[in-house]
């Protein structure tokens, strides 16, 4: 095709567009449809995050320490509210309630969409399970309602949890949108430790505020080790995902990503928390660190879903990463 | 709106739900109750055969009308020897240009100096260009010029002719002459 | 139309198109076929796939160009340059078919000696007078003995013979000549010429295409008298796959050219009656139109049976058959003289039917003004449009505007039935499907209705004006008691009176070789005869198609004939010229013409037959002469007198051009007519102010009006655009897709940028820049989903000499970034009252889309438009026959 | 039978009346009125409401000769894959696969969500959000608003909208009918028929194109690649599948699942261990 000047050259000069473009492209425009996903599908990624890390955590506390025992307690309930509002959150996004059962006409296994429904569904009836528990235990429900909810329940939530933590991965990066393509493994792995540190600070923000102190260390821990896989999982996911990367580690947005999410979302709680399980700081100056640290991993948390669904909806936008799809 | 909650129940529901086990999995083909009856809406309407008003070419086309005499659907005529039963895009188009909220299908009437259009009655305007016709030719006709017998008006004109039909032609000419009006033109010179 | 009828006999393409899959060569040029005609244009693409080659010449690549072999470029309004570098090419290279020039051209008739070519006039030819402003056609002539016959020589020798006077004329038409002139680079010009040669002849055949392109120029008749005279040579007419398709713009173009609302034309191409010839009787009428030999020498046949069809029983051959019913025409009444007169107050009722010149005449701005000089307007349309609602357009101010408006909604085609005839004359009938929407109304039940209430108005009157509408026959009322309730005309009546009638019996004549000038028949239309042949038959209602020439579907005037002066496609004797071209031929057993086709000649006429010298009608035809329209049954090379800017073709220059005319010292075609006054204001020749060729054309997904409010299009081609070279943009510092103004001495435009490699700039004599702009005309500013300023209020009005055609194909203009400026127009005439102007308009505020501007409320700039300037007309001299060639 | 399109774009005259014929026959809206300035193309892509698509692509050489230039022009439409992207995103089953083997979305099960928008690798489905009053106005004939259509109700859903894509109009089928596309299509460079049919048609005409000196290929004839394998609706191109806006290796995004759920699984477990140990060693 040499001599033949393309629409782009054509058009250079006249549009006064300062630099070709390498690969002639069908005028720029894009190849693929960006996603229709606004704030709410991006609160719903989130919360499953949060809301399966929750999960798990309820399972790994043992019944025989007080503070853990209070840990389950509120993971518990904390899941189960995220798992009841969720849908709500899902259907403001699909615009009508009963659009929301025909989720349900079917199972579909290649579907990330449709397994993540039915595990949020799963999960809801595990953590409402779990929950009926609490309450009776509680005395707020008649003790032998306990026996609905058979003990399975408590690792099924957290197996379910963290389906539900990895699916919402999984959506993104199951998908034609090169950047997400590009973080086949990596998406749904930070995705997983998003969600766990999530639930790390939510449930030390709920034991800060219950003054379950003890427990907030153990949680704190786990967060740094959460945090500190999602950073390198994200450090790497730069790495791997070379030029479809660009959206999303480049320009304005990879500033943003670099700022809020890594080092606002990341990078300072784990610096609190290092603080906190290094020195002993007084109780209300600890109490305001936690819950510091808590609220900035939350932060973190569903920036980097809106980075990922803002930088996915630029990366549907370049055609030439679309032309070469990730494999 | 329980349309859309139908399904669900119809699925699990006697025979439906039977067959639940062949619908869950990898790929399962789930047509509605819609989709099963599917058919095109022309599937019970008379084509009749028309033509394309745009160029001159001359494509059929069949206009497929409803029990109830609605235009349903325009499209080409295979059976026609010059299109086919093709059509370009403002051929295919001549449904949008038939059924279209923005046509005008009232009689408008803008009086001298107003600033809008009024809706009057067809037989009013009817009435109203026929006294003006002729309140114009008395004016204006000429019986002779220079000597000559001219018997013609030109203070009335006529513009148009290469989107209507033959018939439409001929009448309007046999009119305009017989009143002596002499610019009678239309496309073909345009 | 001349460009064809004076070279064939009939002003209509010679081509059934199906039959263009048939050629082996196909030439478009001044015809963006694809775009505009995609439908036929599946022929074309058959051809191609069949090994044809296809060719396209023009200003701008098009989605055509994309689908030819080859493309090339030209300057707009050369094409007499290009065609005639062919013929040079053709006569220098003797490739020209010499057994049917020889047979049947007028290549061996002798001109007359005192005949002078452009050659040895700079450009003009002998019998220009210099005071007249026009020509003297008597020396146009051919030499003649004393019988009045005109002398031959057969053997193609004599220097006077056409062929030879041919090759004088054209000798100058070089392929350097080519290159410097239309730009075209000169090997593509010689690769076409010789594709042309080579697909012509005894084996195969090249078709040529054209439409507006060709005809809007005011040379535009003699553009394709070019290429009817290469045809000729080659061979083409009359064969299969070979032909002149001449596509035209819109449904029923054809129809209302054949069953004329054209000011010139009765029904059937008979001519209007005019005061400027001797033709107040019908005696008087007949002498001048009825030639002596050839198929015209029927014409009073075809008249008396019209008068009869308009006036019925008061046309008796006592009364002339009511003759003087019709009106004298008393100069040009086309529609651009009209629109003049319009303007300065002459016309006062104006009924547009189905047409916008608002948005789609030429000089706009003037179009528009001149309605405000109306007493009252009536458009028949479909929707909202910019000649009905010219008084509230930009600028304008309503409350000074005394025009009364009616608008009346028109019926589509579906809501009705009738006939339409394509462009390979075929009339087609078409059913109705459905009621027209609410008050919508077919055309024809305005015109009947309106007929109806006019002669009760004018019932008992006994003024000898009024005699016509009173005896007009008018009973049209359908036979279905569903549509007659509504007042519905039957088209089909009138239909069935066009084709003709036995008045005595009212059965139908079967053909018009049966029509009689004596009152016994009545025919709307003669060149419809065979229409409707009885009863009970409706031929345009046919519908059994084949792959061949499909002579059950539809009907074809004449005779039911698809290929025109097809006996051309068997040489002299009457055998196909090869197996591979056979179409009509003389069966010998049976004594008869046969073949694919109806044959369009005397059925049992042999080829043997001699010509009798002076013999009448076709009796002064040989059985080998296959024009029988023609008075010598022979195609003309040589036109004699019929056209009146020349009997060959020459080269001149657009009346606005960016050049001097290199060929010869004549500017522009001296014949052509303009208006030099300020409203009409011109771009000068080779004006620094207009440096650009300006082309215009329509773009396949819109037409007018009927498409720009159907959303599916509209979006397809929302905004007027303007399309120029990346070169011209950059100079210009012109973004594509931002806004250009675009201007001429006439005025602005503005439009959005499309910057394209396809419109080539070209290099032409001592390396001269060309650049050309084309933008569609499909655009109006006022109103639906697509639209944007109209081109034609860019273009001033000027015309062709022979078809009143104006140029719109190929202006001069000026363009710069960015968007215009607000119009001042709604200049009002001084004939109304300023106190009324007061009091009429006071409570009539302005809606904010009628003035951009608030400024322009106290604008009153050029009141009296145009009242006191000069007519400034020139050569309105009346035609001396009929000229039926018409465009779009 | 598995029908399909076999779009020739060496026929395309880029006339567009493709794009029409699919919007009366469906009766889809506009999708606005701008002007883009990139070639003739104005509507710029497929979307839920223009299901077939002309593409534009201007190759003039800068130059004199004129021999060697190009307007390519290809009418692009649903691919309707043999493993569907949009498909198996389906959450609701809404689209599924009809007995004449294309991809199919039902208007009355699609819920909105969208993932199909994002599922599909050729950036053909889209979400349909024009049917309301207001935009009616805007976008001019809304037909799906018109009451002609009983199931009006259930084919626009909610103001949410529903996904849209081309049906290889499905109910025309039903009836024996040619799509509206290939039916109006001047020069038949969109051709219907029965997939074998117009596989083996297709491979003829690359040969007699080659044998005339044009360099042809198929696009999505045969496998295309990337899991999705060979489309019901394939093209003949004359330049790089990227020249007309088509991915040159397209990947079914389903493929991706097992490493996505495999990572997901093995971080949950990595840190549920590292919380168990450090829940137990603090």
């Amino acid at each position: 095709m040499h001599n033949v000047a393309t629409p782009d050259e054509a058009f250079a000069g006249a549009s006064g567009r300062d630099s070709l473009p390498a690969t002639p492209t069908y005028f720029e425009r894009p190849m693929l449809k960006a996603p229709h996903w606004e704030w709410n599908v991006i609160t719903y990624l989130f919360l499953g995050g949060v809301m399966g890390g929750l999960g798990v955590l309820a399972t790994i506390a043992r019944d025989d320490r007080d503070d853990e025992r209070r840990l389950r307690r509120s993971a518990r309930y904390a899941s189960f509210a995220l798992a009841a509002i969720n849908p709500l959150i899902l259907i403001s996004h699909l615009g009508r309630p009963e659009r929301f059962l025909h989720m349900l006409r079917i199972v579909k296994f290649k579907s990330p969409m449709s397994l993540g429904v039915w595990g949020l569904i799963l999960f809801s009836g595990a953590a409402g399970a779990n929950v009926a528990r609490e309450l009776a235990d509680a005395g707020v429900l008649p003790r032998w309602t306990r026996h609905f909810a058979p003990s399975i329940t408590t690792p099924l939530q957290a197996a379910l949890g963290a389906f539900v933590a990895g699916y919402t991965g999984v959506l993104l990066s199951a998908t034609a949108i090169p950047l997400w393509g590009a973080g086949k493994t990596h998406i749904p792995a930070a995705s997983v430790c998003s969600g766990f540190a999530g639930a790390c600070a939510l449930a030390s923000l709920l034991a800060t505020i219950e003054g379950n102190h003890a427990v907030t260390r153990k949680l704190e821990r786990l967060e740094i080790v959460a945090g500190g896989a999602e950073l390198a999982i994200l450090l790497d996911f730069k790495r791997a995902a070379g030029s479809y990367g660009a959206p999303m580690f480049e320009g304005a947005r990879g500033e943003k990503l670099r700022t809020h999410t890594l080092l606002a979302g990341i990078v300072a709680p784990m610096a609190l928390n290092l603080i906190g399980s290094a020195i002993r700081l007084p109780k209300p100056l600890d109490a305001v660190r936690t819950t510091a640290a808590s609220i900035l991993t939350l932060f973190g948390g569903y920036v980097l879903r809106e980075t990922l669904i803002e930088a996915g909806k630029a990366s549907a936008a370049d055609p030439r990463a679309a032309f070469r799809q990730p494999r | 709106m329980a349309k859309t909650t139908i399904d669900l129940t119809k699925m699990l529901s006697a025979g439906e739900g039977l067959r639940l086990s062949e619908r869950v999995g990898m790929m399962p083909n789930l047509a509605s109750e819609r989709t099963r009856t599917l058919k095109g809406r022309i599937a019970h309407a008379k084509p009749v055969v028309s033509l394309c008003p745009y160029c001159a070419v001359g494509c059929s086309t069949l206009a497929y009308v409803s029990d109830e005499g609605k235009l349903l659907d325009v499209e080409g005529n295979p059976d026609s020897p010059i299109s086919g039963g093709h059509l370009c895009p403002k051929g295919s188009a001549i449904f949008g240009l038939t059924v279209n909220d923005q046509r005008w299908t009232t009689v408008k009437y803008r009086a001298p100096y107003s600033d809008r259009y009024e809706e009057r009655p067809l037989a009013w305007a009817l009435e109203r260009i026929a006294q003006r016709v002729k309140e114009t030719r008395e004016q204006t006709f000429v019986k002779s010029s220079d000597g000559k017998r001219v018997n013609h008006t030109l203070g009335i004109a006529s513009l148009g002719g290469a989107t209507f039909g033959v018939e439409e032609n001929y009448l309007l000419g046999k009119l305009m002459h017989s009143l002596g009006v002499v610019s009678i033109e239309n496309q073909a010179r345009i | 139309m001349p460009g064809l009828g004076t070279s064939f006999g009939r002003g209509g393409a010679t081509v059934w198109v199906p039959d263009l899959a048939h050629a082996d060569c196909i030439l478009i040029e001044g015809s963006n076929f694809a775009e505009a005609h995609p439908v036929a244009f599946r022929f074309v693409m058959q051809a191609k796939e069949r090994g044809a080659t296809i060719i396209h010449v023009d200003p701008r690549f098009t989605r055509t160009s994309a689908m030819a072999d080859v493309y090339a470029p030209i300057r707009s309004g050369t094409d007499i340059v290009f065609l005639g570098g062919i013929i040079n090419h053709v006569l220098a290279n003797e490739s020209y078919f010499k057994e049917y020039v020889a047979a049947y051209t007028n290549a061996a008739h002798l001109v007359r000696e005192d005949f002078v070519d452009t050659e040895d006039l700079h450009g003009l030819f002998s019998g220009w007078d210099e005071e007249k402003n026009g020509y003297d056609v008597a020396t146009w002539d051919f030499e003649r003995d004393e019988h009045g016959a005109v002398v031959n020589d057969p053997t193609l020798q004599h220097p006077r013979c056409v062929l030879n006077v041919m090759r004088g004329h054209f000798a100058r038409y070089t392929p350097e000549m080519v290159e410097d002139v239309c730009g075209t680079p000169r090997a593509s010009f010689l690769k076409i010429a010789e594709l042309l040669a080579k697909n012509s002849g005894r084996e195969r055949t090249t078709a040529f295409a054209y439409a507006v392109g060709w005809t809007q120029h005011t040379a535009g008749v003699q553009f394709i008298r070019t290429a009817a005279i290469l045809q000729l040579l080659l061979g083409n007419i009359g064969r299969p796959g070979g032909g002149i398709m001449a596509l035209r713009g819109h449904a029923n173009i054809q129809g209302a050219t054949d069953i004329a609302t054209l000011y010139d034309l009765l029904p059937g191409y008979l001519a209007m009656p005019s005061a400027l010839r001797n033709e107040q009787t019908l005696e008087q009428y007949l002498k001048s139109t009825t030639k002596p030999s050839g198929w015209w020498a029927n014409t009073p046949k075809y008249v008396v049976s019209l008068l009869k069809a308009f006036y019925g029983d008061a046309a008796t051959k006592d009364n002339d058959f009511c003759y003087d019913y019709l009106p004298q025409l008393t100069g040009d009444h086309s529609t651009l003289p009209t629109t003049m007169a319009m303007k300065d107050g002459n016309v006062k009722g104006y009924f547009v039917i189905g047409q916008n010149p608002g948005a789609s005449s030429q000089n706009g701005e003037l179009t528009r003004s001149a309605m405000e000089r109306l007493d009252w307007l009536v458009n028949i349309d479909f929707y909202d449009n910019e000649t009905v609602s010219f008084w509230k357009r930009e600028g304008a101010d309503p409350s000074k505007i005394a025009t009364e408006v009616f608008f009346l909604p028109a019926a589509t085609v579906v809501e009705k039935e009738g006939t339409m005839v394509q462009t390979s004359r075929l009339l087609q009938w078409h059913d109705k499907a459905i009621d027209p929407a609410r008050d919508s109304h077919s055309d024809l039940w305005y015109f009947y209705d309106l007929g109806k209430r006019l002669k009760a108005l004018y019932a008992g009157s006994n003024d000898p004006k009024d005699r016509p509408i009173l005896d007009m026959t008018w009973e049209y009322d359908h036979d279905d008691p569903h549509e007659r309730a509504k007042g519905e005309p039957s088209a089909l009546r009138v239909l069935r009176e066009i084709n003709g009638f036995y008045t005595a019996t009212g059965e139908q004549v079967k053909a018009f070789t049966d029509l009689a000038d004596d009152g016994s028949t009545a025919a709307g239309g003669w060149i419809f005869t065979g229409v409707c042949p009885d009863e009970h038959t409706n031929h345009a209602r046919s519908r059994s198609g084949d792959d061949s020439t499909s002579l059950n579907w539809g009907w074809a005037w004449p005779a039911n004939r698809r290929t025109l002066y097809n006996r051309a496609s068997a040489d002299p004797d009457g055998k196909p010229w090869s197996e591979r071209k056979k179409y009509v031929w003389w069966d010998e057993e049976k004594r008869e013409w046969t073949g694919y086709d109806v044959p369009d000649f005397p059925k049992t006429k042999a080829p043997a037959t001699p010509a009798i010298p002076g013999g009448k009608g076709l009796d002064a035809h040989s059985g080998a002469d296959p024009f029988i329209m023609n008075v010598d049954g022979k195609g003309q090379l040589f036109v004699s007198g019929a056209l009146k800017d020349g009997p060959l073709p020459a080269h001149y220059e657009p009346l606005q051009s960016v050049v001097r005319n290199p060929l010869y010292e004549q500017q522009s075609n001296p014949m052509l007519r303009q208006w030099d006054r300020p409203d009409n204001a011109y771009n000068k020749a080779v004006d620094a102010a207009y440096p650009y060729v300006l082309t215009t054309y329509r773009v396949t997904e819109m037409s007018g009006i009927m498409t720009r409010y159907v959303p599916w299009l509209a979006e397809l081609q929302p905004a007027a655009f303007c399309e120029i070279n990346p070169e011209l943009a950059v100079e210009k510092g012109i973004k594509n897709g931002g806004w250009v103004t675009i201007s001429t001495a006439l005025g602005e435009m503005e439009a959005r940028a499309l910057v394209s490699g396809r419109l080539r700039p070209l290099r032409i004599a001592k390396g001269q820049r060309v650049h050309q702009i084309g933008i569609p005309y499909n655009y109006g500013s006022q109103v639906a989903f697509a639209r944007g300023d109209s081109v034609g209020d860019l273009i001033a009005l000027s015309m062709d000499p022979n078809v009143s055609i104006h140029e719109s194909k190929s202006l001069t203009c000026n363009i710069r970034a960015g968007r215009r400026a607000p119009r001042h127009s709604g200049v009002v005439d001084a004939d109304v009252p300023s106190s009324e102007r007061t009091t009429m308009g006071q409570s009539s505020a302005l809606g904010p889309e009628d003035l951009r501007d608030p400024a322009a409320l106290t604008h009153h700039a050029r009141a009296n438009d145009g009242k006191d300037a000069s007519h400034g007309m020139r050569q309105m001299g009346q035609g001396d026959r009929p000229s039926p060639e018409k465009g779009a | 039978m598995s029908t399909g399109f076999f779009t020739d774009t060496t026929l395309c005259i880029g006339c567009k009346a493709c794009e029409v014929a699919c919007k009366q026959w469906n009766e889809l809206p506009s999708d606005g009125y701008e002007f883009t300035g990139n070639s003739y193309d104005n509507t710029s892509q497929l979307s839920g409401t223009t299901w077939r698509h002309v593409a534009f692509v201007e190759q003039m050489h800068v130059e004199e000769t004129t021999i060697d230039d190009r307007w390519l022009m290809m009418s692009d439409v649903c691919k309707h894959c043999t493993h569907a992207g949009c498909m198996e995103a389906c959450p609701t089953g809404a689209i599924i696969r009809n007995e004449f083997d294309s991809v199919f979305v039902q208007p009355d099960i699609c819920n909105g969500c969208g993932y199909c928008v994002v599922s599909c690798p050729f950036g053909v489905i889209d979400l349909v959000n024009v049917f309301n009053a207001e935009a009616s106005g805007a976008y001019g004939l809304a037909t799906l608003n018109d009451q002609r259509l009983d199931d009006k109700q259930t084919a626009v859903q909610a103001t949410g909208g529903v996904a849209g894509k081309c049906t290889l109009c499905y109910d025309r089928q039903t009836l024996g009918m040619t799509p509206a596309c290939a039916k109006a299509c001047p020069t038949e460079s969109i051709q219907f028929g029965n997939l074998e049919e117009l596989r083996e048609r297709a491979n003829a005409r690359v040969e007699s194109l080659a044998k005339r000196g044009i360099e042809a290929s198929l696009y999505g004839a045969g496998d295309v690649g990337g899991g999705i394998g060979a489309l019901n609706a394939f093209f003949l191109l004359t330049d790089r599948p990227e020249a007309y806006n088509l991915p040159v290796e397209p990947v079914l995004p389903s493929t991706r699942q097992p490493a996505g759920y495999t990572a997901a699984a093995l971080t949950a477990a990595g840190l549920a261990i590292a919380g168990w140990m450090i829940f137990r060693n603090a």
